[in-house]
């Protein structure tokens, strides 16, 4: 076990090497510059001049060698520089947003768990019911609402039902407030991004629980088990979900890696300052240092959470025995 | 079939050149380590020195229970595996140490026929194209028509209707997709089979059809097998002499009869004494000695003489020297010193 | 052994007219189409054929485990010490299962749960079935263990599945079997998956318990030497029916159905010299989907005549406990005798 | 017993075909939604070729003098802001979104399944180097990858469709190699090696067809993922351009500006992509239970 | 010195429309409460030296003070300047010397007080920025000679010319006064992150990404202001987000500009709880053909392509859609230097008649031998009026037989093609500017402009521009604009026209105090704004 952590985590080596380089090539073959952009953007009159000081100053017109030297350094010093855009550290920068993102992550990953596990279990008990077509359509409805579109509804909705109940129209807080500040004001904001993001991935964890619980159920060992004349709660709570969660945990972790990364669009719907709107602004915005720094930092996490995934794997499944 | 013919038969075969040599087979897999550069921690010995012969029309039986190297053996043969050390000489070639490209030849000489007929069948083609594709590949066959007639006529010597050619696989019992699987071999003319437990997934009455076709193709082409098997009554009635593998070595190796008429190893006995006879009467009759424990692993094999730890008969140099496989009584070889002498 | 000629009250499971079918897109397939056969106190039986002739399901039927949809029991009785286990309520079933009814399955590989220890699945019966506390539910357990020949039981009790050999794994199949000191043991396969010694040893330690406790025992199986050995009566099936039924002895020595005779010729035997020639059945089994009203065995029969064609015979007796299904009977034994 | 020539299986009467009417009776019994699935998936499609025939005006033309329209019997769906018919729209959006889909869908799985298969044939070097790259490139968050392919690649449906497709490859790649594993260990591989066919053949002839049930089941996923992924990328302004009738580009635009006061232009083109996601998901699901029920999902 | 106000140009000045009853000067601004309103942009650096998006002026500028600043009590007014932290400022008669009287009682957030030698230093630092410093409006103040300070409260700046377009530059927005002292010390990339200023707020936290906030300065030097205790500025790049962010009450303002039917919803939503302020907008949008790629460099084509186009009635269509409205010249419309209507409808382009417009534009291309013709349009992904306009662009040539696609990217990889790479045939592009000074804002339409795209050399036009830049006779300002208008439009078709955007600004009605402006830009330092609770 302690051989394969080491070596799952010497793995991550090659991919956050590769990562770099991907994102580092990536970078520059966007067209466009960051001073160009930024100055050049608003469509006020811009020299050449001015846009040449912007760009030595960002060190943009070293080579490519020496700029991508100074980024594996940094990378591996953990420096990350500044950003192009602000001026700022990028650690800053992305600590800002950090929380947020992580919140939202937790508080949707908490939805789709809690909602996922009973209705996948239920469906797969009561397959080929009304009950399990029920719960088919519902995570396929899910997975078929583009996230925006569902952000926008939530959004618009309580407007029009809170004008409609107290007279006048109440918006979610488009400001993030710390939990430990303002627990409401926090939860206020947070609950329906959540729940947007939270119904799209429970869609996808109640199909996997889904049918990850029906092929336990044809295993031999449930058979066993009834055959033990045990209760059929216990078979399914505790001999069929334990084996089926396995492919569940592993779904839970990549949807959560995505998540620290992927909130783009909801981001935007909810305005909700987190990484994914940031990821987006710096690869709109060729901020270099903090795209790069972004697409490092979710990559980590992304297999981070993968190896505690496999650790945790291991720990459900002794089947996997790890020497 | 006397009795007498037999015997003649088998005395012809014991003087004619091998078509098929094995000496000191081994093949090691190696257990790895390491993330990037692997380097070898452990070697599981798959087989472990191995050699035995068979002459042309002759079928030797390999027995043994799961895990003694026996599959392997053949794969080796088959060259789908890279044998460690040793040499494989068919018709005086060695082909162990073969480059890949140089076996295309070859690989028409031996055959394989697998175990599980639901598997070895690719279930996407027709099983026209499956018995016909190495014809028109390696190009024995040019003619398109030619070779659907090739397909009939295979078809129609394995027991099958030709018209199953354009069916496929799924649409086929058990044992007509084991026929299929010999047609396939049979099709590019080899002189050499590898049946790797040809028969054991097939039910009984199944099987009996199987092991009659089998026996009737090998009288009428001359092929040779190698019978790799774990059931011993059907190794008994099929092969012409049997070797039996103990944990990657052979323990003995003897003529069929005399093999199950006298077994001398331990563990051949014990192999013997475990298979049920379907007669009551007697079996009410037979002694049976059962033998405790499990096969080790291979990757950390008991010293000395593998089979020690379950032998009834072991003796304190038995942990310590490993036995060679010598002749104990003419055609009879034996990996035990302590059988005694009769 | 039951009375001749009848149920009787030693007969602990009596099976009459079990019916169980399975819809397929080929239709509704009667795996099982009308069994009927007893276990009696302590006795071992065997029911043995050929795949798919509806051995296994008809075992699972008694315990209700078919997996219904898309399996469903048509019709029948299970007669267990007089309760018919069809009519059961699920609790009731529940309550005979892994207490008066112990089952044993054919892979070791899958049939116990990989996630939870030895310990686990073994006490989890006890404290299901019987008032014992968790901690001498563990000591049982144990027992059971050393019971079943396993070394260092107190060792392999927090193990899980995947440490054990496929014969270690059988046996803690069978001391889980044993857990409720059953009356009744029916054992699918038990040890096809496994090598002739190991076989030997586990078939050598069920005959050794069955003895010792008392435990009648239902084995299903497809090998006619196992049978031959262990099993007191037998049962052979064919195509989703019993086509002969009787002692082994009777069985092995005096075959009354084409079928048994058949699958005799073609098993090569060990304690035949090389080259004995074997008599295969030809042809393949039947399409269960597509069962006729004639005897299914009909169309690899050498005997069958034009009424095999339209009448499915019966089980008749051929002497005493001795039936077998088909029209023909007298005929082949006859010329069984005289073959003989 | 000597060769014979009563073969075995000749009283078989021939398998017979079930008639197409048959075969599709016998789906909606066993898997309604996968039927109603499959339904939702042909209509799509015939929208999307015969969109000619089934418009009532031309999608692009603008009318000043029915802007936002509700929806009345001249538009059954109502007009967008240009006055454009919000139906003939669709169903053109319908053609845009096939072809991303298809087109996306078919070449992700397809260069998934032969990465794959690749790799896990020849194992080794090639392996560990193909296990490296799908690494990253799953580990790099999908929508910024797409985000930068597209705005590297410009305008039209094309850069869209790679931008899509780049990020499916890996996962794709990912199952068919597990897949691929297995299946290289099955004896008809070792049969068709003991042949002496070459990789080559062994590769494209006897492994990846074996590999349909994962690869059918992942390009059906794909589909919905896509038409999805178009959607999103339209949100963030990426996605098909203007004047072309797309649906995420409609949703877009309704969504944000006319949600309240034109609900329809925002109502249809939502429904428009769910239902296609939802049939494409309806008809791979019932897919995956008769392939395979073993497969995974992602 | 007398305080007076200056007024270069003299013209009627013609009010912005104000739709709803707004701005009842009658009434008396409350005190306290605190502004939220939000920002359809990042928050870059808060040195408005450097940048030149409204995303920095709107949260940063009520942190600081401007030399002169365009009248907040008529900011829609083209012409109508006031000191800020002056108290008054005149020009000798040759119009070279400009005197700027500093006020003593000026304090620095950090209580340094305010000398003329501060905003010496700022201008030095906008004027003539030391190697390595970015000053954006570098520029504007080519003709500055000399700057001096002959006492601590005076300020002096000579020009090498006078000109016209001096005092609207000392007026723009972004020339926040810094302190020397920070700058000094500090450096001048300090202001980046840091603020030090003299405006109505100081600076309480920026949240990166998220907010800016400012509290009250009760030192601030117009006394009785601020009447707000402080204001959040929140970023919120999405439209709709920011209609909602109004909807729902979590901002009570947005500065920039809502499409048409954003307010409606408002309005409908909300009755009298919004107020609305709308007027033309100092942007226009413009088709940008790329005299290098042919067939653009033909004339005739690119006539053609600007006759197509069917200003009026796009006019009314579009601006129930899209943030345009007016159809005009190369003038802001208001502005006294603009083509009134007689003059436009003369220009090629501009006629009323759409026919008689559309048959010239086809026999003009198949007389260049592109009547099939088919091009790209490249576009910026911005929807608001960016994408619109490129459909309804695209909707009109075809009316020509015109087939064109339309590749709308990103505004990096947009400027990217414009500026560096010009591999386009056709673009969308804005001229939009923060202060309305027009002969500066035409300087766009240059072939020699930094800001001019389209790759052509006009050296009329260039004469034309240096003509006007360099009188100080109005008239004869407005005669040379209307030729190189007619010659920029018309004969020579090097930029194509469409319309004036238009700024509609619905708020909460408790916003007071805040009056519209031409540009989004202009009098946003909110030491006026009240809330009205």
């Amino acid at each position: 076990m302690y051989k394969y952590t080491i070596k799952r985590i010497l793995l991550m080596i090659p991919t956050l090497i590769g990562a770099g380089l991907l994102v580092f090539m990536l970078m520059r073959m966007i067209p466009g510059d960051v001073c160009e952009i930024r100055l050049g953007g608003t469509g006020l009159m811009v020299d050449k001049e001015q846009i040449d000081i912007c760009r030595e100053g960002l060190g943009l017109n070293q080579s490519m060698a020496k700029q991508f030297y100074d980024f594996a350094i940094g990378m591996v010093t953990l420096n990350f520089g500044d950003s192009m855009w602000t001026g700022r550290p990028v650690t800053e920068e992305i600590s800002v947003r950090f929380q947020l993102t992580l919140q939202i992550a937790i508080m949707a990953t908490l939805t789709a768990v809690i909602i996922a596990l009973p209705f996948g279990v239920i469906s797969a008990i009561r397959q080929n019911t009304w009950v399990d077509y029920c719960i088919r359509l519902f995570s396929i409805a899910g997975i078929a609402t583009p996230s925006f579109w569902l952000g926008i509804m939530i959004i618009l909705g309580l407007l029009i039902v809170s004008q409609h109940l107290f007279g006048e129209p109440w918006m979610m807080p488009i400001q993030f407030t710390p939990i430990w500040v303002d627990p409401w004001a926090n939860l206020s904001q947070t609950i329906w991004p959540a729940v947007a993001v939270g119904y799209r991935y429970a869609a996808v964890v109640v199909r996997m629980t889904r049918s990850a619980m029906l092929e336990v159920l044809r295993e031999d060992y449930v058979r066993t088990a009834r055959a033990k004349g045990l209760f059929e709660k216990v078979i399914v709570n505790q001999h069929a979900l334990k084996n089926a969660l396995l492919p569940v945990i592993t779904l839970v972790g990549i949807e959560f890696a995505f998540l620290i990364g992927g909130l783009v669009v909801t981001e935007q719907v909810f305005n909700l300052n987190g990484l994914g709107k940031l990821f987006v602004d710096a690869v709109l915005d060729h901020d270099f240092t903090l795209t790069q720094a972004l697409v490092m930092m979710v990559v980590s996490v992304f297999v981070v959470v993968n190896l505690l995934v496999d650790l945790l794997y291991a720990w459900v499944d002794p089947r996997i025995h790890y020497s | 079939m006397s009795a007498a013919e037999d015997m003649v038969e088998e005395d012809s075969l014991a003087e004619a050149e091998p078509l098929l040599r094995v000496e000191g087979l081994k093949m090691h897999f190696p257990v790895t380590d390491g993330l990037f550069l692997k380097h070898t921690v452990g070697l599981v010995k798959a087989v472990d020195g191995v050699s035995f012969t068979i002459a042309p029309g002759e079928t030797l039986g390999l027995v043994g229970e799961s895990g003694c190297g026996k599959t392997t053996v053949g794969r080796c043969i088959l060259r789908l595996e890279q044998p460690t050390a040793g040499k494989v000489i068919f018709s005086g070639v060695d082909i162990a140490g073969m480059k890949t490209s140089e076996m295309s030849d070859l690989r028409q000489d031996v055959q394989v026929i697998f175990q599980d007929p639901f598997s070895s069948l690719n279930p996407r083609m027709k099983i026209g194209s499956i018995i016909s594709e190495a014809m028109r590949v390696h190009g024995i066959i040019k003619d398109a028509t030619e070779r659907r007639e090739r397909v009939s006529e295979l078809l129609r010597i394995c027991g099958l209707n030709p018209r199953f050619a354009d069916r496929y696989p799924h649409e086929m019992s058990g044992g007509q997709r084991q026929r299929v699987g010999i047609a396939r071999a049979l099709s590019v003319n080899p002189k050499f089979i590898v049946c790797d437990e040809a028969v054991s997934a097939l039910d009984v009455s199944i099987q009996a059809q199987i092991i009659n076709l089998l026996e009737d193709l090998q009288k009428q082409f001359n092929f040779s097998y190698l019978f790799i098997a774990h059931d011993l009554s059907v190794v008994r009635h099929l092969c012409h002499r049997v070797a039996v593998m103990y944990l990657g070595k052979i323990v003995e190796l003897a003529d069929c009869d005399e093999l199950f008429d006298n077994p001398k190893h331990p563990y051949t006995r014990a192999l013997l004494s475990a298979v049920p006879v379907p007669d009551p009467e007697i079996e009410a009759a037979r002694s049976h000695q059962i033998l405790e424990g499990e096969v080790p692993s291979p990757i950390n094999p008991p010293s000395g003489c593998v089979f020690h730890p379950r032998c009834p008969q072991a003796i304190e140099t038995c942990k310590r020297d490993i036995p060679e496989l010598q002749e104990f009584t003419p055609g009879h070889m034996l990996a035990c010193p302590v059988v005694p002498r009769e | 052994m039951g009375l001749p000629g009848g149920w009787s009250l030693e007969n602990l499971l009596e099976i009459s007219d079990l019916t169980t079918e399975f819809d397929t897109s080929d239709g509704v397939v009667r795996a099982v189409g009308g069994i009927s056969y007893t276990v009696g106190l302590g006795e071992t039986v065997a029911i043995v054929g050929e795949s798919g002739c509806g051995k296994s399901v008809g075992a699972m039927s008694i315990l209700r485990l078919i997996p219904e949809p898309p399996g469903r029991i048509a019709k029948g009785q299970a007669l267990f010490e007089g309760r018919d286990l069809l009519k059961m309520s699920n609790a009731e079933i529940r309550d005979v299962r892994g207490r008066d009814i112990a089952m044993v399955f054919q892979e070791p590989m899958t049939s116990l749960n990989p996630v939870l220890s030895v310990g686990r699945q073994l006490t989890e019966t006890l404290l299901r079935h019987t008032d014992m506390n968790e901690q001498k539910a563990k000591e049982r357990a144990l027992d059971l263990l050393r019971q079943v020949g396993i070394s260092d039981p107190a060792r392999r009790l927090t193990q899980f599945p995947h440490h054990l050999s496929g014969g270690m794994r059988q046996r803690v199949m069978i001391a889980m079997a044993l857990c409720c000191e059953p009356k009744l043991i029916i054992a699918d396969e038990p040890t096809t998956a496994l090598d002739v010694t190991i076989q030997a040893q586990i078939l050598e330690l069920m005959r050794d318990l069955s003895k010792r406790l008392g435990v009648a025992q239902l084995i299903i199986t497809h090998n006619l030497g196992v049978v031959a050995r262990y099993a007191d009566r037998v049962n052979v099936m064919y195509a989703g029916k019993i086509v002969e039924t009787g002692t082994a002895k009777e069985i092995y020595h005096n075959p009354s159905h084409p079928y048994t005779l058949g699958l005799l010729a073609s098993v090569p035997r060990l304690d035949q010299p090389r080259g004995t020639a074997l008599i295969p059945i030809e042809g393949q089994p039947p399409d269960l989907a597509r069962l006729d009203d004639g005897c299914a065995f009909r169309p690899r029969c050498r005997f069958a005549t034009e009424r095999c064609g339209h009448e499915i015979p019966e089980l008749e007796t051929v002497t005493g406990d001795h039936k077998s299904a088909c029209w023909h009977y007298e005929t082949l034994v006859q010329q069984n005798g005289t073959a003989a | 017993m000597a060769v014979n020539e009563t073969y075995i299986g000749i009283q078989d009467e021939p398998l017979q075909d079930r008639g197409w009417g048959a075969v599709a009776i016998d789906l909606i019994r066993r898997q309604p939604l996968g039927a109603a699935g499959g339904l939702i998936v042909i209509l799509m499609i015939f929208a999307a070729v015969f969109a000619e025939q089934i418009d009532m005006y031309d999608p692009e033309v603008n009318d000043f003098g029915a802007m936002l329209q509700a929806p009345s019997l001249d538009h059954i769906f109502g007009t967008d802001e240009f006055g454009r018919d919000i139906y003939s729209r669709i169903v053109h959006g319908a053609r845009t979104a096939m072809l991303v889909g298809f087109t996306a869908a078919i070449l992700g799985s397809t260069i998934g399944l032969l990465i794959g298969v690749t790799s896990a044939y020849f194992g080794g070097w090639v392996d560990n180097i193909v296990q490296r790259v799908v690494d990253v490139l799953i580990a790099f968050p999908s929508i910024i990858l797409a985000l930068a392919i597209v705005i590297i690649l410009g305008r039209g449906v094309g850069p869209v469709i790679v931008a899509i497709t780049i990020p499916l490859i890996p996962n794709c790649a990912r199952v068919v190699r597990s897949s691929a594993l297995a299946i290289r260990e099955i004896p008809y591989v070792d049969a068709a090696r003991a042949m002496g066919f070459g990789h080559v053949r062994i590769v494209l002839r006897h492994i990846s067809p074996n590999i349909m049930a994962p690869y059918l089941i992942m390009l059906t996923t794909f589909l919905g993922q896509a038409i999805l992924a178009e959607a999103s990328l339209s949100y963030l302004g990426l996605g098909v351009q203007e004047p072309t009738p797309a649906w995420g580009l409609m949703l877009k635009s309704g969504a944000e500006e006319y949600a309240e006061s034109a609900p329809w232009a925002v109502i249809f083109p939502g429904i428009a992509i769910s239902l296609a996601v939802f049939g494409f998901n309806l008809f791979g699901d019932a897919m995956r239970d008769v392939l395979d029920p073993k497969l995974r999902d992602r | 010195m007398k305080p007076k106000t200056l007024k270069m140009l003299v013209g009627t000045t013609a009010a912005a429309l104000l739709l709803a009853a707004n701005v009842a000067t009658a009434e008396t601004p409350k005190r306290g409460g605190t502004l939220n309103f939000v920002v359809g942009s990042k928050i870059p650096s808060m040195d408005g030296h450097m940048e030149g998006t409204f995303g920095m002026i709107h949260p940063i500028r009520p942190f600081y003070s401007t030399l002169i600043r365009v009248n907040p009590e008529n900011p829609s007014s083209t012409t109508d300047f006031v000191c800020d932290v002056c108290s008054s400022f005149s020009s000798s008669d040759d119009g070279k010397t400009h005197t700027f009287a500093i006020r003593k009682d000026i304090k620095f957030h950090d209580g340094t007080p305010l000398t003329a030698a501060d905003v010496k230093a700022t201008y030095d630092k906008l004027v003539f920025p030391p190697e390595g410093i970015l000053s954006l409006r570098k520029k504007f103040f080519s003709m500055v000679e000399t700057i001096t300070t002959p006492d601590k409260y005076t300020l002096v700046m000579k020009l090498k010319y006078p000109s016209p377009t001096f005092i609207p530059s000392v007026a723009m927005p972004f020339n926040f006064i810094y302190a020397k002292k920070d700058l000094d010390t500090h450096g001048y990339k300090w202001h980046q992150k840091n603020v030090n200023g003299t405006g109505a707020f100081s600076f309480v936290e920026h949240q990166p990404g998220a907010f800016v906030s400012g509290k009250r300065y009760d030192g601030y030097h117009h006394k009785g202001k601020p009447y707000l205790d402080g204001y959040k500025a929140i970023s919120a790049p999405k439209m709709a987000v920011r209609l909602q962010a109004i909807r729902g009450n979590r901002a009570a303002i947005e500065f920039r500009g809502f499409p048409p039917k954003a307010r409606d919803d408002l309005v409908k939503a909300l009755g009298d709880k919004i107020t609305v302020q709308e007027g033309d907008w100092n942007c226009s949008l413009l088709v940008t053909p790329n005299h290098k790629a042919k067939p653009f460099d033909d004339k005739r084509v690119r006539r053609a392509l600007s006759l197509a186009v069917d200003r009026w009635s796009g006019s009314k269509a579009l601006s129930k859609i899209a943030i345009v409205k007016t159809v005009g010249g190369v003038v802001f419309p208001s502005h006294p230097l603009a083509a009134n209507k007689d003059e436009l409808t003369k220009i090629p382009g501009f006629w009323t008649d759409i026919k008689k417009s559309r048959d010239e534009a086809r026999r003009l291309l198949k007389e260049a031998g592109h009547s099939n013709l088919s091009f790209t349009l490249l576009n910026r992904a911005v929807d608001q009026p960016y994408r619109i306009l490129g459909v309804w662009l695209i909707d009109q040539w075809r009316q020509i037989g015109v087939k064109v696609t339309q590749n709308a990217v990103p505004t990096g990889p947009w400027v990217d093609s414009l500026r560096k790479k010009k591999d386009y045939q056709v673009a969308i592009d804005a001229n939009c500017q923060s202060i309305v000074n027009p002969i500066v804002d035409v300087s766009k339409y240059l072939g020699s402009a930094s800001n001019n795209y389209a790759q052509y050399t006009d050296e009329p036009m260039e004469k034309m521009h240096a003509a006007m830049s360099r009188s100080g006779d109005p008239a004869e300002q407005r005669k040379i604009m209307r030729d190189f208008e007619t010659r920029l439009y018309g004969e020579e078709a090097h930029i194509i026209p469409t319309l004036w955007w238009y700024k509609i600004n619905p708020h909460r009605s408790y916003v007071k105090g805040w009056k519209i402006a031409p540009s989004h830009y202009l009098n946003q330092h909110l030491d006026q704004v009240w809330l009205d609770q």
